[in-house]
């Protein structure tokens, strides 16, 4: 009997129309997992992009990764001022997202997600969680898996090479590749392999695929742009010219490469455009200027516009750039390609 | 027995009865075991400097709620360490008992955080057992147990996450005692406390010292070495299992790499704290100041604003030193 | 060599054995050579951690020194960052980086008494600061022509840099064996309280001694890198349990006074020959951790069994 | 003895240099003043003995000497030029080397290299080993001393007596640093020595003695008497006399020791009820077999001290450890009072009623860092719980008793046993099995080893009192004399055979010379 229920808290639940943040009360957080890889350094950057772009700074945190890490940073963030916080988050798994949601209720944060999200949690049953973003990942494993199958001619032995196994991401772009098979009936999958998303490891064991199939591997398809780019050095290791190669993400290094021929496509995701428009959705409204009863049922979870770059069209993609004018408040979900499914 | 013994010749030496001292601590003693508290209260202070708002009643509700699971996991293990042993299995046992626990919820209620803390008990036993009865360094136990753990919990999770829909079964972990202080927090002190009471109260802490200063003498004189350690890694099992509860509930699934990054962190926790990680010096006190210390740099140095590469960098030298101060060398002849 | 150096290398024989008996494909020759490749870098590392090992104390340094190396001579030789074309200047300069690191480790470890378990978890985490700072979020990519040709170029089937490692691997042996430090670095894991009774001052070769494994960690983050084509923060990652692994399953003792290069280097054949062989054999992606962690156990103490006596303390 | 070669006669020379010199020294430890205020004199080419009860301060000095002890007061003057000493390094530059009382080799190096350890010279160039050389230097020194040992065998595969050599080996390297006659320490020495090896290294003494100076320090008063031509006392960190050895008897120099006689009954004969013959036979061994011994066969009845001997590697120590369940046994029969002894651990024989004290005191008999109360009642939790509960006051209280009893000497019952003196920790580890009062069997491996004459004479009064209070005793001894004059039966064993049985009783004692001839 001695426990009662939390007096902090803080937060008024729902209702964020009634008390319109002044643009400059805005505080602007961005979490990712770390600066040590270009994707998620230039998201951090388009989020201080926008910040930039309305005068104020964004907070740049990142959790190394680290599942408890990351949640311990939020608990610690929404226990200080959450009256006008926005939070443009990538939580490191599906099931991250959801305490981070309560967590961001609870307090009265604003809070836009990306990526990761259980499919069957829904955005709407919460005032403050304002959108989650993505990119549908069975599309694009299908996307690049279409586009290995065409560079091989239709037929032939390909090895895959799955990112960290527990994650919703990895789990859709194989899901694509399957699909991807089911239509290209001649393609076979020799064998399939986690590497972690780490270009080290992607090395290491495509080395042993290829040595294990030697002559019969034509094709590649790596869940990220990384293991790919590791792929490419064991080809390279291996003296191997003959393969091809996919990847996900549409990193420097991989448009390099495919501009030099020597990988074959990516999809793009665009980390700037990541950074800063999670941010804005939320500024815009912390600001009163978007009210979220006013989000439309298909912007709160949505799939982000992404392309297939091969060779044809890598020069569109070279020079990544953000655009001021997708963070207007009334562009925010110009990007969307329909609500998540 | 009755008859007296000795002849009191040695009363005529002189000097020796006059250099006698009192024994017990002597102030510097006494200091060096309050250290790891002041290393906390340092650290607190220089986060507050750098940014007042951190010294808010709800950032350090807040930093202790975080704190519970590396708590529960630095104590459970200090217990091996105190041994002589080290238990790395901790984090992926701990993950794989969150998978349990979300596994096992809906069939099992309010009753599965008692399953699964007795399940990850029964493992750390066995690991126990492989150690003493094997003779295979603790190191080396663990070290597989580990991924053997991860390996168990990502087959039988089908590699994903699991949710926790039945939240009532742990709401009582989100109460607050007294109003500020987080449940979790509270069990991970009483875990803590009756722990060292049992170790205090009982032969159990000289045996647990014994064997970790020199395990051939304790073997000799007939302690029970065999069962005590096997009762360490039972219970950093158990404390895993514990921890896996308090990461559930508060993430509201498990998963089975949820706690694998706490291994370092709650090693770090203990060593911080002042334990030899040789064994036999230190208490769970001074790992649960030591996981308070771990937490606060974790959370607070990116929350006051230190940029991410600054952030490592400072995290090294901070634990580095916190270790320098806390660490009692007059109980560890030789560092390594 | 004794019983307890024989059980190693026997069970390296025993699991190669049945790995070729399962799978044809281990057994051809290139898969043989895709193992010395694979072996490369961890021999590198675990040439390091050998010898603080020996001291009795432990190593955690590796994936920070290893990335700061990385990156560091990304950043040196020719690349698309800057201009830098420092060519082996500047893989010298990223070993030196290393050893700097190893070295800070060491100094902790004599001069504030903080046990090496810390002061090299402490410098591991300085050395990610570091690499991450230089990496300053644009991926550096090496166009270096000699180091890019170290891992595409082969010498008698096998790449450079697995020449390279077997070189480490000889000249840790020699320093092992012929060498003040290496005979040192091994009596501090012996008794290095009679040392000191002896006149020797251990703290700098203790010091030299985490130098030197910094040095070969960081010639490790120069491998990556020269297979990778760029510099990675994350270069390192994972490599300090695998060391520790391959050391250990070598009969190199954690407790010190044991062991040495040798032992190691079979150490790392036995786990890249698990990690290879699982693959090849085609166990699940999901089990091969624990498999392996399995396997480890049972070599180990398949190792110890004959040593096994009644009052003997194990740690 | 007194007219051994002297270079210098003592004539009225000016000042007479001596080769060391100590005035005043004092050192404090918390707790104990271990030094205060010692002088001393080392002459040239003379054996000087130390002697003193255990903490006299014996130890603490020769560290001094070797610059490990840094003196808080006091000069230590080198052949007649004042020096302060900062490290093994500078004494062995004057000349000056210590054999250390625990032995101290590193047990993972080769002999050659612990010979030379610290002083490689030759042997190791820019830092690189030149095994031949160092193989080389290292056979000069052992050759000095007669030995035979491969110096390129690993340490930890020699015997304790062979690593003995190599340590007066490694300090003779002394006279390769400096071109002054040395001066040797040689502190309890022949403490983990047999009498054969005691033999060979008194002929090294005295040959050293041709040329260096030796300060030597045993607990044996004979051996002193022996080998030494003069001896100092030390009592209670004190210089409290000194007295060449000429025609001195024990007896004087126990006199000037500890402030009065010893009784002549050292052995506290006298003491013996001869109940134990009668009695019923307590312990029963039959064709007990284990890895170093074969089908020994034993009898010890209840107050009855039974006393085995044989040379290094008779299996005696193991069988020890068998009976205590520390060691794995074979096959064979073990009874105690009649009901079968299980030997599968310590733990049943302990609750057996069993107790054993190791020979290796510093790793075996005692967790060092713990407290001198935490290590009497390690084993008997009786002593000091009440149910599962220890009650610090019973504790205290028993502890204290204890301390009294067997005149332990420590400022208190909390203070680290790893910092009291050698025989005071014997002692401690000896009444861990008796504060329960409930030991049945004792098993005894070299229970004074270390230990001085006064603390020696009150272990054995104690063993005494525990036979007459019905306890079986098996006791190792550590020299031929300490087992004839404390056993009631002797059993010889050889190469892992008990051979022989010799009748002890008081009066009708075998001599030493007579056990000798059954034991090789
Ligand atoms: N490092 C230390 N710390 C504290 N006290 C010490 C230390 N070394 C020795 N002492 C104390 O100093 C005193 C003298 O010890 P020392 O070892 O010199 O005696 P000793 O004459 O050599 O005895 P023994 O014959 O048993 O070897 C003892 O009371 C001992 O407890
Ligand atoms: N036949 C043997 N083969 C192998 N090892 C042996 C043999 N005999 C004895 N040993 C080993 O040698 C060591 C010395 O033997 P043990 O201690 O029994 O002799 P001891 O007579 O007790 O010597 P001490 O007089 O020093 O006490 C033991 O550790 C034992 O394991
Ligand atoms: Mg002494
Ligand atoms: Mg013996």
């Amino acid at each position: 009997g001695c426990s009662e229920e939390a007096s902090g808290g803080g937060g008024t639940d729902g209702g964020s129309e009634a008390s319109a943040c002044a643009p400059e009360d805005v505080t602007l957080v961005g979490q990712v997992r770390n600066e040590s890889n270009p994707y998620e350094a230039s998201w951090l950057d388009g989020g201080d992009a926008f910040a930039e772009q309305m005068g104020l700074e964004q907070q740049r945190l990142t959790y190394d990764g680290d599942s408890t890490k990351q949640q311990e940073q939020i608990t610690q963030l929404l226990a200080g001022n959450t009256d006008c916080l926005v939070m443009n988050i990538l939580p490191n798994g599906d099931s991250d997202t959801l305490p981070i949601v309560e967590g961001a209720q609870e307090a009265g944060a604003f809070l836009v997600t990306q990526w990761n999200k259980p499919s069957d949690v829904n955005v709407e049953d919460y005032s403050q969680w304002l959108s989650h973003i993505t990119y549908d990942g069975v599309d694009s494993g299908q996307q690049i898996g279409d586009a290995l199958a065409e560079a091989i001619g239709g037929s032939g032995g390909i090895i895959a090479l799955q990112g960290i196994l527990d994650t919703g991401a990895a789990k859709d772009r194989f899901a694509g590749l399957e699909a991807s098979l089911e239509a290209n009936p001649e393609v076979e999958l020799l064998d399939q392999q986690t590497a972690n998303f780490s270009r080290d490891e992607a090395l290491a064991v495509t080395k042993t695929l290829l040595t294990k199939h030697g002559d019969k591997v034509k094709g590649i398809w790596a869940a990220n742009d990384d293991m790919a780019l590791g792929a490419l050095a064991a080809l390279e290791q291996a003296g191997r010219t003959d393969v091809a190669v996919v990847g996900i993400d549409a990193v420097p290094d991989a448009l390099t490469a495919i501009e030099d021929g020597t990988m074959t496509a990516t999809v793009s995701s665009d980390g700037p455009w990541q950074g800063g428009i999670g941010l804005a959705i939320g500024y815009c409204v912390a600001t009163g200027e978007l009210s979220v009863d006013d989000i439309a049922a298909e912007d709160r979870a949505w799939f982000a516009e992404q392309f297939l770059i091969t060779a044809d069209n890598v020069a569109d993609f070279s020079a990544p750039a953000v655009d001021e004018a997708d963070f207007a408040c009334d562009n925010v979900f110009s990007r969307s390609q329909g609500a998540i499914s | 027995m009755a008859t007296p013994v000795l002849a009191p010749e040695s009363g005529q030496t002189p000097s020796a009865e006059a250099a006698v001292v009192k024994g017990g601590p002597t102030l510097a003693q006494r200091v060096t075991s309050f250290m790891p508290v002041i290393a906390l209260v340092a650290l607190l202070a220089a986060l507050t400097i750098a940014d007042p708002d951190f010294l808010t009643q709800r950032s350090l509700t807040a930093a202790v709620r975080t704190s519970a699971p590396l708590v529960v996991l630095a104590a459970g293990a200090t217990l091996v360490v105190l041994c002589g042993g080290i238990d790395l299995s901790i984090a992926a046992l701990c993950s794989l008992s969150t998978v349990f626990f979300a596994m096992w919820l809906p069939d099992l209620g309010g009753l599965t955080i008692l399953v699964v803390i007795a399940a990850a008990g029964a493992i750390g036993a066995i690991q126990g057992l492989a150690h003493v009865l094997l003779r295979i360094p603790s190191f080396v136990v663990t070290l597989g147990g580990m991924s053997i753990f991860s390996a168990v919990a990502l087959v039988i999770s089908d590699a994903g996450p699991i949710r926790v829909i039945d939240r009532d079964a742990t709401k009582w972990l989100n109460l607050y005692v007294a109003g500020y202080v987080p449940m979790s927090f509270f069990v991970a002190v009483l875990v803590v406390a009756v722990v060292s009471l049992v170790l205090k109260l009982t032969p159990l802490e000289s045996f647990v010292k014994a064997i970790g200063y020199s395990e051939s003498a304790a073997r000799l004189a007939g302690t029970p070495v065999d069962i005590v350690k096997v009762a360490a890694f039972t219970i950093s099992g158990a404390c895993a299992g514990l921890a896996a509860v308090m990461l559930a509930s508060r993430n509201f699934s498990g998963s089975p790499t949820m706690a694998d990054n706490l291994l370092l962190p709650a090693v770090a926790a203990i060593v911080v704290g002042g334990t030899a990680i040789t064994g036999g010096h230190g208490s769970l006190w001074r790992s649960l100041a030591g996981a308070l210390v771990v937490t606060l740099l974790r959370v607070g140095l990116p929350i006051v604003g230190v940029p991410s590469a600054w952030e490592q960098i400072l995290y090294g030298a901070i634990i580095v030193a916190a270790v320098a101060l806390t660490l009692d060398r007059s109980k560890v002849a030789i560092i390594k | 060599m004794s019983l307890r150096d024989a059980g190693p290398p026997i069970a390296l024989v025993v699991i190669f054995g049945i790995f070729a008996v399962l799978s044809p494909d281990f057994r051809t020759v290139g898969n043989v050579q895709n193992i010395m490749d694979a072996a490369a870098v961890l021999a590198v590392v675990t040439c390091g951690i050998t010898f603080v090992l020996m001291m009795g104390s432990i190593d955690l340094s590796a994936p920070g020194v290893m990335g700061a190396s990385a990156i560091a001579v990304a950043l040196l030789v020719a690349n698309n960052r800057n201009g830098n074309d420092l060519g082996l200047l500047g893989v010298l300069v990223a070993i030196g980086l290393g050893a700097a690191l190893g070295c800070l480790s060491g100094v902790a470890l004599v001069g504030l008494k903080v046990p090496s378990f810390m002061t090299t978890l402490g410098v591991s985490a300085v050395g990610l600061g570091i690499a991450t700072l230089m990496f300053s979020g644009v991926q550096p990519n090496i166009s270096d022509e000699m180091l890019h040709g170290w891992a595409v170029n082969r010498f008698l089937g096998l790449a450079y840099l697995t020449w390279i490692a077997m070189g480490c691997v000889l000249v840790g042996w020699l320093i092992q064996r012929y060498s003040r430090l290496g005979r040192y670095a091994y009596a501090i894991g012996g008794a290095e309280e009679v040392l000191a009774l002896s006149g020797v001052r251990v703290a700098p070769f203790k010091v030299a001694v985490f130098t030197l494994a910094g040095s070969f960690y960081g010639l490790a983050g120069v491998m990556v890198t020269s297979q990778l084509s760029a510099g990675l923060v994350q270069a390192g990652k994972g490599y300090d349990f695998a060391a520790i692994t391959a050391a250990v399953v070598g009969g190199t003792l954690l407790t010190g006074g044991r062991g040495g290069v040798l032992h190691s280097a079979v150490g790392v054949l036995l786990v890249i020959v698990l990690t290879n062989g699982l693959v090849q054999i085609g166990v699940s992606p999901y089990w091969q951790g624990g498999v392996q962690g399995l396997i480890v156990v049972a070599a180990v103490s398949a190792a110890v069994i004959p040593q096994r006596r009644r009052n003997q303390v194990t740690k | 003895m007194t007219t051994h070669v002297q270079a210098h006669p003592e004539t009225e020379a000016p000042a007479p240099v001596h080769a060391l010199e100590v005035r005043g020294l004092v050192k404090h430890y918390p707790g104990v003043k271990a030094l205060d205020g010692v002088d001393l004199v080392v002459r040239q080419n003379e054996v000087l003995g130390l002697a003193g009860e255990n903490g006299a301060g014996k130890s603490t000095l020769l560290k001094a000497l070797v610059g490990l002890v840094r003196p808080d007061a006091g000069e230590i003057w080198v052949r007649g030029e004042k020096v302060r000493l900062r490290s093994v390094v500078e004494a062995a530059d004057h000349g000056i080397g210590m054999v250390f009382q625990e032995q101290s080799l590193v047990p993972n190096l080769t002999a050659a290299e612990n010979i030379v350890l610290g002083s490689e010279g030759a042997g190791v160039r820019r830092g690189i080993y030149r095994w031949d050389t160092l193989r080389k230097m290292a056979q000069e020194q052992l050759d000095k001393i007669g030995s035979h040992i491969d110096p390129l065998a690993r340490t930890d595969t020699l015997t304790f007596a062979e690593r003995q050599m190599v340590e007066i080996a490694k300090v003779l390297r002394i006279e390769e640093r400096t071109s002054n006659p040395p001066v040797i320490i040689l502190d309890e020495p022949t403490s983990v020595l047999e009498s054969k090896e005691i033999e060979t290294l008194f002929t090294q003494v005295r040959r050293l003695r041709e040329f260096a100076s030796v300060v030597f320090v045993s607990h044996r008063l004979d051996e002193v008497l022996d080998v030494c031509d003069r001896v100092a006392v030390l009592r209670g960190g004190q210089s409290v006399g000194e007295m060449p050895t000429a025609d001195a008897a024990p007896t004087d120099l126990h006199r000037l020791m500890i402030g009065s006689t010893g009784s002549d009954d050292h052995y506290h004969e006298g003491m013996s009820e001869r109940s134990a013959a009668e009695a019923e036979p307590r312990l029963v061994v039959k064709g007990m077999s284990g890895k170093t011994f074969r089908d020994v066969d034993l009898e010890v009845k209840a107050g009855e001290i039974v006393g085995i001997v044989g040379v290094h590697g008779s299996g005696r120590e193991d069988v020890c450890r068998a009976l205590f369940g520390a060691e794995p046994t074979l096959a064979g029969e073990v009874t105690l009072d009649g009901a079968k002894l299980d030997l599968s651990g310590t733990r049943a024989a302990v609750a057996s009623g069993v107790g054993y004290v190791p020979a290796e005191r510093k790793i075996e008999g005692m967790v060092g860092p713990m407290s001198v109360a935490d290590n009497m009642t390690l084993t008997k939790q009786k002593s000091r719980c009440a149910g599962p509960m220890v009650i610090p006051q019973k504790q205290a209280t028993l502890v204290d008793k204890w301390i009294e009893r067997l005149s332990i000497r420590t400022p208190h019952r909390g203070t680290q046993i790893g910092r009291l003196s050698g025989g005071n920790q014997q002692k401690v580890v000896l009444a861990r099995w008796l504060v329960a009062g409930d030991i049945r069997l004792l098993l005894l491996d070299h229970p004074t080893r270390g230990l001085d004459i006064g603390a020696r004479s009150e272990v054995y009064r104690l063993m005494r009192e525990l036979a007459n209070s019905g306890v079986a005793t098996v006791l190792l001894a550590d020299s031929l004399e300490e087992a004839i004059g404390m056993s009631d039966r002797i059993i010889v064993m050889n190469d892992g055979r008990a051979t022989k049985e010799v009748a002890c009783p008081s009066g009708g004692k075998p001599t030493p010379l007579d056990l000798v001839k059954e034991m090789v």
